[in-house]
C-alpha cells in the first residue's frame, strides 16, 4: 500500500489522541502543556497533509506556520501563569489545585 | 515499499513512540526530552510532505523555543536539588476507555470517508511561495500575530513577574 | 417609528452601559451610580415611546404581520453539515400585547432598583455592570421571538443574577446563589432539549421553495409547518407532545416558581440585597409565566387544554400553600417571598382557564404583582437597612416613628391583599371571573377564594406586629423617617398601583386584542391538531 | 331639574368626601385648621342630598334615574362576543333616602367630632378617615351594579379598619381592627362568589340586567340552587358586615375606636349596609334564602340581646343593641317584610347614633370612664345628654309616639303574618322576646348611667355638660326619633309618605316555583274577573290579609312585652325590689355565659384561628424540612456519593477507582458533583459526552 493521505492523517489521530490523553492524565500542569503541544502538532499535521493531497493549495502551510507561532504565545503565557501558580500553591499539581469547586 | 514509504514509517513510528514516552513518563525531564523526538518526527513528515519551509520552522521555534520553555518551566516549579522530579497520573482507565474510543472513532470516520485526494507534484521549494503569500493575502494577519506575540511577551513577564512585597 | 430598531436598543442599551462600566475606574463608583441610572432611566423613556407608536388592534401572538416594531434578518447560517443540515437561525425581535406590559415593567422595575442599589458600597462596578447585563437579559426574553434568541436571553441572564446573589448577598449566599442557580439551570436543560426537538420537527419554507428547520416561534406554532415524521408533530400518534409540554412546563414553573419548585424563592429573595430582590420578584419571576403564555399555550394548545386543569390545580395550591406558609413566618422578607408564591398562583389560575378574562387577569397580575411585589421587598429594605433586621416580632409600633414609610406600607399592603381601587384587586377579580366561567376548574376557583382570607390575615398581622402597639426603644436612634432617595423609589410606585387600580384600562386596553387573539387561537389550532392527529 | 342634573348632583354628592380626605390628608400636617374644609364639605353634601331627595321624591318618584359608562371593555370576547365591564349609579327612592340618612349622620358626626376629638395628636388625620369612609359608603348607596357595591364595600372595610384601629398604640385597637378587617373579609368572599357566579351566566354586573333576565327564565346554571346559592351567598356579605351570627363577634371589639365612629359606621351606616346590600338584591331571593335569612336575623336578635342583658361598658351594651337590630332589620326581609325592614334601618340609624353620641359625651365627661357600675346620679350634670338619650331609648324599645314604634312594629307585624301563613311560628316569638329584652338592657343602661346617686363620686364631680358642639348632633337626633316626620298617625306608618309612598316593595324575579307561596301571583279565581294576572304582583292577597290582620295583635303585645321590660329594669335598677345580683347567683351559669358572650369569640380562637396558625406552622415546617429537604437532599446524596467515591479513590485499586469516580461524577451531573473543581475531570466527560452524541446520532 502506498503511503497516501490516510496514512498521514492516522499519524495526525495517534498524536492528537496522545496529546488529549495526557492533558487528561498528567497531574503536573507542565505536562499538561506538553500534551496541549501534542495536540497543536497533530493539527499541524493534518492542515499540511491536506494542503499537499487536497487542492488546496499552499495556504494549509501557512495556517500550521500560524499555529506554530500561536504556540510559542501559548506556551509563554502558559508558563507565566504555572510560575504563578507556584508561587501561590507552592505546587503545581493541578489535581489539587480545586479551588474551582464551590 | 518504496524509500519514501520506509521514511514515512520510520517517521511515523519516531513520532508516536516518544509522543507515547511524553504521555507516561514519570520524569518530567526525561518526557522533556522525548518531546525533543516528537517533534523531530512531525519535522520529518512536513518534509515528506514537501512542506520544507515548515520542518525547518518546526525545529527552529519547537526545539529551539518552546521545548526550552517548557524545561525552565520544569526547572523553576520543581525543587532541582531533588533528583525526584516526578510526577503522576490520574484517571488513567476512564481516560484510555474514552480516548481509546475517540481514537477509533476519529480512525473510522478517515477511513469511511472518501476523501477527494488526488497527489500533486512535491513543489522543490515553497518558501517564495509562502512568502509571497504572507505579504499579500495574509499580511494583515501576519501583522496580527506580530503584535500577539509581542503582547504574549509583555503578558508572560508581567504575569511571571515577582511582586515586589 | 418604520425601520427604527427600538427593540434592539431597548435591550442592549444596557449592555453599551455595561462596556462604558467596564473601562471605568473603579474608583468613580458615584459615575458609575448615575450612569447606570440614565441608562434604566432612557429604557423607561424608550418604553413608554415604545407604548405610544403601539398600536393597539394588532393582535400578533402567532402572525408576523400583526406583530410590531418587528427586526429579523438571518443572525447565523452554517451549511453543509453533513446529516444535520443547515442551521440558521434568526435574529428576530417583535412585540405584541402580551409583552409590551413587562418589557414597561421591566424598565420601571429596573430603574427602581438603581435608585436602590445607591446604598451598595461593595464592589460597585462590577456590581453595575452585572446589574446592566441582566437588564439585557431580561428585555430580550420578552422582545425575542426565536426560540433560540430566547433561550440565549434566558441564559444570560442566570449568570449575573449567580454572582449578584452569591457577591453582595446576606451570611448564607453561596448557599442561595448556589440553589438558585442549579435549580434554574436545572429547568433550562428542560428547555434547550424541547427546543432543540422542536428545532427538528419542523421547517419554514423560505422564498426560493426550498425549507429549512427554524427555531422561528411563529413558524413553530402553526401545525401545518411539521413534518409529519417530526418527534413532536402533531400528525405523530405518539405522546412525544406531551412529555414535551410537561418537560417545558417544568423548565418554566421552575422560574415562577410554583410548587415543589419553589424553595429556591425564599432562599434567594432572603441571601439578595434588595435591589436584587426587587428584580427577582418583579421581573424574574414573570419570565416564566410569560414564556408559558408565548410558547407553551401556542405550540402546544391542544396539550394545553388537556392539562388545563393541573395547571389550575397547582395555581391553587400555590395560592393557599403560599399563604399558609406566610402566615408561619418571622422574618419580614420570607414573608414577603411565600406571598410572591402565592400572588404567582393567580397568575396560573388565570392562564389555566384559558379564556380572555383570566388571561387578561393574568397578564395584569404580572405586570400588578411586579410593582406591589417591588414595592414590599423595598419596605423590607428600608427597615434592614436601618436596623439590620428584619425579624418581625423585634419591631414594633413604627408607625409613630415613621409616619411617611408606615403611610407606603399601607398602601402597598392593601395592594397586596387586593383592596379595590388598588391595582391589586383588578387582576386578581378578572382572573377569578375568567376561572369561574370554566366548569372543570369552578371548584378550584371557590377553593382559591378563600386566598383572599388568608392574604388579608397574613399581611394585616404582619402590619399590626411591626407598626402599631408599643414602640420599641432599641431603635429609637435608628429608625429614622424615609430619606428622599426612598421617596424617589416608593412615589412611582404608588402612582402606577393608585393609577391602574382606578383606570385599569390603560394597561388593559394594551392587552386585549392580543390576548382575545390567543385565546382563539389556541382554541381554533387545538381543534385542527386533534383532527389532524391520531 | 332635568334628570341629567340630578345624576351630576349624585355625582358630586360621592365624589365631595373623596375631594375632602385628598387635601385633609395632604396638607393636615402643615395646617391645622384644614379639618374645617373637610365638616364643611359633608355639609355642602348634605345639603345636595336635601336637595337631590326632594327633586328626586317630588318628580321623579317613580322613575329611576341611571347613568353608566364602560370602565373595562375586552373587545370581541371568543365565543362570547362582545363583553365589558361596566359601572353606574341608579338613583332610586332607595338611594336619596340612604344619601340623606348617611349624609346628616356624617355631618352631625364630623360637627360633634370637633370637640369630642379635640387634642388627639391625630386629629386631621381622623378627619381624613372620616371623608374617606363617607364617600365609600355613599358609593355602596349609589351603585347601581354588584362590582361597584364590591368596591366600595371593601372600601368601607378599610376605612373601618383606620378608624377602629385610630388609637392603634393600644394593642386591643389594632387587633379589634383586624379582626373586623378579617371577619369582614370571610362574608366578602361569599359575596364575591356571587358576583363571580352572576358574570359568568350574565356576562353583566348590573342588578337591573340580570333581574330582567332572571324575571326572563333565565338561571344561574339554569337551576334553582344556583339562585338560592348566590341569594345566601349574598347575604353572607351581609352577615360579615351587618354582623350577623356567626360573623358578628367583630362589632362589639369595634368599639375600641373613637365613639364618633362607633357612632356613624358601627351604629347607623356602615353596619346598615349589610342591610341595604339584602334590600338591593331582594327581588332575587328564593324562599328557601329567604327563610335561612330569616333564621339568622332571628338568631342573632336573641343572641345578642341576651348578651347585652349583662354588660357593663356602656358601648358594649349599645353594640350588642346593635347587633341584635341588625338581627331584627335582616329577619324583617327574610320574612318579606321588606318597607319596614327598610324604615327600620332609617329610624334606627337615628336613634342609635343618638345613643352613641350620647354615651360619648357621658364618656367625655367622665374622662374615659366606660364602666355604667362608675356612673350614675349623671341626669343633673347633663340634663340635655340624659333627655336626648331617653327619647332615643323610647325609641329602641319601641314606645308609642317614637319612630321605633312605628317601624319595630310594623316588623313585628310582618314577623307574624310570616308566621301565620308559613307555620315557622319560631321566628315571631324570638322576635318579640327580643322586643322585651330591649326594652330591659336598655333601661338598665339608661338607670345606671343616669338615675341614682353617683357611685363614683370623684369623676362624678369633674364631670359637666359637654360643649355645644357635642349637644347639637344629640338634639338633632333625638327629635329625628320622634313619629312626625314619618306619618301623620301615630300608630298607623303605612298612613305616611315613608311607608305609604316612597319605600314599596318591588316585584320579585325568581320563578313561582321557588317562591313562598304568600309571594305568588294571585290566580285568576281569586282576584275575580277584572283581575289581570299578568300584572306581577309583589305579594298575594293571602298576605296582605294576613298582615291586616297581625297589625294590631303585634301593635298591642310589642307594647305590652316593651313595658313590662321597663317595668322589670325599674324594679331591679331603679327601686331594688329585685336583687339583681341574687338573681345572677341563681341562674349563674346562664349569666356567666351571657357576660362572656357565650364564649363565641374563645370558641373561635381555639378551633379557626389557631387551626389556620397551626396548619401555616406545619405546613412552614413541611416546606423547610420535607420540600426543601428533598430538594438539599438530592445535593447531599450527591455529594455522597462523591465522598464515598473518593473513599475507594483512597484504598482500592487505582483503575477501578477511577472508573467509579467516573460513574460518581456522571451521576452528579445531574445536580451538584459536575463541581469537582478538576478541569481534567470536565475535559474527560466532554470527551465522553462527545463519544455519547456520536453514538446516538452519529453517522454509524
Amino acid at each position: 500500500m502506498e503511503v497516501g493521505l490516510n496514512h498521514f492523517l492516522t499519524v495526525s489521530v495517534a498524536l492528537f489522541s496522545l496529546g488529549l490523553y495526557g492533558v487528561v492524565t498528567r497531574k503536573n500542569a507542565v505536562m499538561v502543556l506538553m500534551g496541549v503541544e501534542l495536540i497543536l502538532n497533530s493539527a499541524n499535521i493534518n492542515f499540511v497533509a491536506f494542503s499537499r493531497f487536497g487542492n488546496f493549495g499552499i495556504d494549509g502551510q501557512l495556517y500550521a506556520l500560524f499555529v506554530i507561532i500561536l504556540a510559542a504565545a501559548e506556551a509563554a503565557i502558559a508558563l507565566a501563569i504555572v510560575l504563578n501558580i507556584y508561587k501561590t500553591f507552592v505546587n503545581v499539581n493541578i489535581d489539587e489545585i480545586n479551588n474551582l469547586k464551590e | 515499499m518504496g524509500l519514501y514509504d520506509i521514511i514515512f514509517y520510520l517517521f511515523a513510528i519516531i513520532t508516536i513512540a516518544s509522543a507515547v514516552v511524553v504521555v507516561n513518563s514519570k520524569n518530567i525531564v526525561h518526557a522533556a526530552f522525548s518531546m525533543l523526538l516528537t517533534f523531530f518526527g512531525v519535522s520529518g513528515i512536513y518534509v515528506l510532505l514537501g512542506a520544507d519551509f515548515l520542518a525547518v520552522v518546526q525545529i527552529m521555534v519547537y526545539v529551539g523555543g518552546i521545548l526550552i520553555l517548557l524545561l525552565f518551566g520544569v526547572m523553576l516549579t520543581n525543587k532541582i536539588v531533588s533528583v525526584d522530579i516526578r510526577s503522576g497520573s490520574i484517571q488513567v482507565i476512564p481516560a484510555i476507555i474514552a480516548l481509546g474510543a475517540f481514537a477509533a472513532i476519529l480512525f473510522s470516520i478517515m477511513t469511511s470517508t472518501n476523501w477527494k485526494s488526488e497527489s500533486f507534484e512535491i513543489p522543490t521549494t515553497t518558501s517564495v511561495e509562502l512568502g509571497n503569500l504572507l505579504m499579500s493575502q495574509y499580511v494583515l494577519i501576519f501583522e496580527l500575530l506580530a503584535i500577539l506575540l509581542l503582547v504574549a511577551m509583555i503578558g508572560a513577564a508581567s504575569i511571571a513577574r515577582r511582586d515586589k512585597e | 417609528m418604520n425601520g427604527f430598531p427600538i427593540l434592539s436598543l431597548i435591550t442592549f442599551l444596557p449592555i453599551i452601559g455595561m462596556i462604558i462600566i467596564l473601562f471605568m475606574p473603579g474608583k468613580m463608583g458615584k459615575e458609575i451610580k448615575i450612569l447606570s441610572l440614565v441608562i434604566t432611566f432612557i429604557q423607561i423613556i424608550l418604553a413608554v415611546i415604545l407604548l405610544g407608536n403601539f398600536n393597539y388592534n394588532a393582535g400578533g401572538i402567532y402572525e408576523a404581520s400583526s406583530f410590531q416594531f418587528l427586526e429579523k434578518f438571518r443572525w447565523i447560517e452554517l451549511t453543509g453539515l453533513s446529516w444535520i443540515g443547515t442551521i440558521k437561525v434568526d435574529y428576530f425581535l417583535g412585540v405584541d400585547g402580551i409583552s409590551v406590559p413587562l418589557i414597561l415593567l421591566t424598565a420601571i422595575v429596573s430603574f427602581i432598583a438603581v435608585i436602590s442599589s445607591w446604598t451598595i458600597t461593595k464592589s460597585v462596578k462590577g456590581f453595575f455592570a452585572l446589574f446592566l447585563l441582566l437588564d439585557t437579559g431580561m428585555m430580550g426574553v420578552f422582545v425575542s421571538l426565536d426560540f433560540f434568541l430566547f433561550y440565549i436571553f434566558w441564559e444570560l441572564m442566570l449568570l449575573p443574577m449567580y454572582f449578584l446573589i452569591g457577591i453582595w448577598g446576606g451570611p448564607r449566599k453561596e448557599y442561595a446563589a448556589i440553589k438558585f442557580f442549579i435549580y434554574t439551570l436545572f429547568g433550562s436543560v428542560f428547555m434547550l432539549l424541547v427546543m432543540i426537538a422542536l428545532y427538528f420537527s419542523a421547517s419554514e419554507t423560505l422564498a426560493d421553495g426550498s425549507s429549512v428547520f427554524t427555531f422561528n416561534l411563529l413558524t413553530l406554532m402553526n401545525p401545518g409547518n411539521y413534518t409529519a415524521d417530526g418527534i413532536l408533530s402533531p400528525l405523530n400518534p405518539n405522546n412525544y407532545r406531551f412529555i414535551a409540554y410537561i418537560a417545558l412546563f417544568v423548565g418554566f414553573a421552575i422560574k415562577i416558581p410554583m410548587f415543589t419548585f419553589h424553595t429556591w424563592l425564599p432562599d434567594a429573595h432572603v441571601e439578595a440585597p434588595t435591589p436584587i430582590s426587587v428584580i427577582l420578584a418583579g421581573v424574574l419571576l414573570k419570565m416564566g409565566t410569560y414564556g408559558i403564555l408565548r410558547i407553551s399555550f401556542p405550540i402546544f394548545p391542544e396539550v394545553t387544554q388537556d392539562l388545563a386543569y393541573y395547571i389550575a390545580l397547582f395555581g391553587v395550591i400555590n395560592i393557599v400553600y403560599g399563604a399558609l406558609v406566610a402566615l408561619a413566618q418571622k422574618d419580614f422578607k420570607k414573608l414577603i417571598a411565600y406571598s410572591s408564591v402565592s400572588h404567582m398562583g393567580y397568575v396560573l389560575l388565570g392562564m389555566a382557564s384559558m379564556s380572555t378574562t383570566g388571561i387578561t387577569g393574568a397578564i395584569f397580575q404580572m405586570f400588578n404583582h411586579g410593582t406591589i411585589t417591588a414595592m414590599l421587598f423595598l419596605i423590607v429594605g428600608v427597615v434592614y437597612d436601618r436596623a439590620h433586621t428584619r425579624e418581625i416580632n423585634a419591631f414594633g409600633g413604627l408607625a409613630n416613628k415613621m409616619p411617611m414609610y408606615t403611610g407606603f406600607v399601607t398602601v402597598a399592603f392593601f395592594a397586596a391583599i387586593g383592596l379595590p381601587s388598588l391595582s391589586g384587586f383588578i387582576s386578581e377579580a378578572l382572573v377569578f371571573i375568567g376561572a369561574f366561567g370554566v366548569d372543570e376548574i369552578r371548584v378550584l376557583t371557590i377553593i382559591a377564594t378563600s386566598g383572599i382570607l388568608l392574604g388579608a390575615a397574613y399581611m394585616l398581622w404582619t402590619l399590626q406586629r411591626i407598626f402599631f402597639g408599643e414602640f420599641n426603644m432599641k431603635w429609637d436612634s435608628v429608625l429614622h423617617d424615609l430619606t428622599f432617595r426612598e421617596y424617589a423609589m416608593l412615589i412611582p410606585l404608588t402612582i402606577i398601583i393608585i393609577f391602574l387600580g382606578i383606570y385599569p384600562s390603560a394597561m388593559l386596553d394594551v392587552m386585549n386584542t392580543s390576548v382575545n387573539t390567543l385565546v382563539e387561537f389556541i382554541s381554533r389550532n387545538s381543534d385542527i391538531i386533534r383532527l389532524s392527529g391520531m | 331639574m332635568s334628570e341629567l342634573a340630578n345624576i351630576n348632583i349624585a355625582i358630586l354628592i360621592l365624589f365631595l368626601p373623596l375631594v375632602g380626605f385628598t387635601i385633609v390628608l395632604f396638607f393636615g400636617k402643615r395646617f391645622s385648621k384644614v379639618y374645617l374644609i373637610e365638616v364643611a364639605i359633608i355639609t355642602l353634601a348634605f345639603i345636595l342630598s336635601l336637595v337631590l331627595g326632594y327633586s328626586k321624591l317630588t318628580t321623579y318618584i317613580n322613575q329611576d334615574l341611571l347613568f353608566s359608562f364602560t370602565w373595562i371593555n375586552f373587545g370581541n370576547v371568543p365565543n362570547i362576543g362582545p363583553l365589558h365591564i361596566d359601572l353606574g349609579i341608579k338613583i332610586d327612592n332607595l338611594t336619596v333616602i340612604m344619601l340623606f340618612v348617611v349624609n346628616l349622620i356624617s355631618m352631625l358626626v364630623h360637627i360633634y367630632s370637633i370637640a369630642y376629638m379635640n387634642g388627639d395628636k391625630r386629629f386631621s388625620r381622623y378627619f381624613a378617615y372620616l371623608g374617606i369612609f363617607t364617600f365609600s359608603m355613599l358609593g355602596i348607596v349609589l351603585t347601581d351594579n354588584i362590582l361597584m357595591m364590591y368596591i366600595f364595600w371593601e372600601l368601607v372595610g378599610l376605612s373601618s379598619y383606620l378608624l377602629i384601629g385610630f388609637w392603634y398604640e393600644k394593642k386591643s385597637a389594632s387587633d379589634a381592627g383586624k379582626k373586623a378587617f378579617l371577619t369582614n373579609r370571610i362574608g366578602d368572599i361569599g359575596m364575591f362568589i356571587v358576583i363571580l357566579i352572576l358574570f359568568t351566566n350574565y356576562h353583566s354586573f348590573s342588578f337591573d340586567y340580570i333581574y330582567s333576565q332572571i324575571s326572563n327564565g333565565v338561571l344561574p346554571f339554569g337551576s334553582e340552587a344556583w339562585l338560592t346559592a348566590a341569594g345566601i351567598l349574598v347575604f353572607m356579605g351581609a352577615v360579615g358586615k351587618s354582623a350577623q351570627f356567626p360573623l358578628h363577634v367583630w362589632l362589639p371589639d369595634a368599639m375600641e375606636g373613637p365613639t364618633p365612629v362607633s357612632a356613624l359606621i358601627h351604629a347607623a351606616t356602615m353596619v346598615a349596609a349589610g342591610v341595604y346590600l339584602v334590600a338591593r338584591i331582594f327581588v332575587m331571593l328564593t324562599a328557601d334564602a329567604m327563610l335561612v335569612i330569616a333564621l339568622v336575623g332571628a338568631v342573632t336578635s336573641l343572641f345578642a340581646a341576651t348578651i347585652a342583658l349583662t354588660q357593663n361598658d356602656i358601648k358594649k351594651v349599645l353594640a350588642y343593641s346593635t347587633v341584635s337590630q341588625l338581627g331584627y332589620m335582616v329577619m324583617a326581609l327574610g320574612v318579606g317584610a321588606y318597607s319596614f325592614a327598610f324604615f327600620h334601618l332609617v329610624t334606627h340609624a337615628f336613634f342609635k347614633a343618638c345613643l352613641f353620641l350620647g354615651s360619648g359625651s357621658v364618656i367625655h365627661a367622665m374622662h374615659h370612664e366606660q364602666d355604667i357600675r362608675q356612673m350614675g346620679g349623671l341626669k343633673k350634670k347633663m340634663p340635655v345628654t340624659y333627655y336626648s338619650f331617653l327619647i332615643a331609648t323610647l325609641a329602641i324599645s319601641g314606645i308609642p309616639l317614637t319612630s321605633g314604634f312605628l317601624s319595630k312594629d310594623g316588623l313585628l307585624a310582618g314577623t307574624l303574618a310570616f308566621g301565620e301563613l308559613t307555620g315557622h311560628w319560631l321566628i315571631p316569638i324570638m322576635g318579640f322576646l327580643v322586643a322585651f329584652l330591649t326594652a330591659f338592657y336598655m333601661f338598665r343602661l339608661v338607670i345606671l348611667t343616669f338615675h341614682g346617686k353617683p357611685r363614683n363620686k370623684e369623676k362624678y364631680d369633674h364631670t359637666h355638660e359637654s360643649p355645644f358642639v357635642m349637644v347639637l348632633p344629640l338634639i338633632v337626633l333625638s327629635t329625628l326619633s320622634i313619629f312626625f316626620w314619618y306619618t301623620p298617625n301615630p300608630v298607623s306608618p303605612q298612613d305616611g309618605w315613608f311607608i305609604g309612598k316612597w319605600v314599596q316593595t318591588p316585584h320579585t324575579v325568581v320563578p313561582e316555583s321557588a317562591r313562598f307561596e304568600f309571594m305568588k301571583t294571585d290566580h285568576v279565581e281569586e282576584h275575580g274577573e277584572t283581575a289581570e294576572p299578568e300584572t306581577p304582583v309583589v305579594h298575594s292577597h293571602m298576605y296582605e290579609h294576613a298582615m291586616h290582620w297581625a297589625h294590631y295583635p303585634a301593635m298591642i303585645l310589642s307594647i305590652l312585652l316593651g313595658g313590662l321590660g321597663i317595668l322589670l329594669s325599674f324594679l331591679m335598677y331603679q327601686w331594688k325590689k329585685i336583687s339583681a345580683d341574687k338573681l345572677a347567683e341563681k341562674v349563674k351559669a346562664l349569666y356567666n355565659g351571657s357576660l362572656n358572650k357565650w364564649y363565641v369569640d374563645e370558641f373561635y380562637h381555639s378551633t379557626f384561628i389557631s387551626g389556620t396558625l397551626g396548619l401555616g406552622k406545619s405546613l412552614s415546617w413541611f416546606d423547610k424540612w420535607i420540600v426543601d429537604g428533598i430538594v438539599n437532599g438530592t445535593a447531599t446524596l450527591t455529594r455522597l456519593f462523591s465522598r464515598i467515591s473518593g473513599l475507594f479513590d483512597t484504598y482500592i485499586v487505582d483503575g477501578f477507582v477511577n472508573a467509579t469516580a467516573f460513574v460518581s461524577g456522571f451521576i452528579g451531573l445531574n445536580f451538584k458533583k459536575l463541581q469537582t473543581g478538576k478541569v481534567q475531570t470536565y475535559i474527560v466527560l466532554v470527551i465522553f459526552s462527545i463519544l455519547i452524541i456520536f453514538f446516538i446520532i452519529g453517522p454509524f
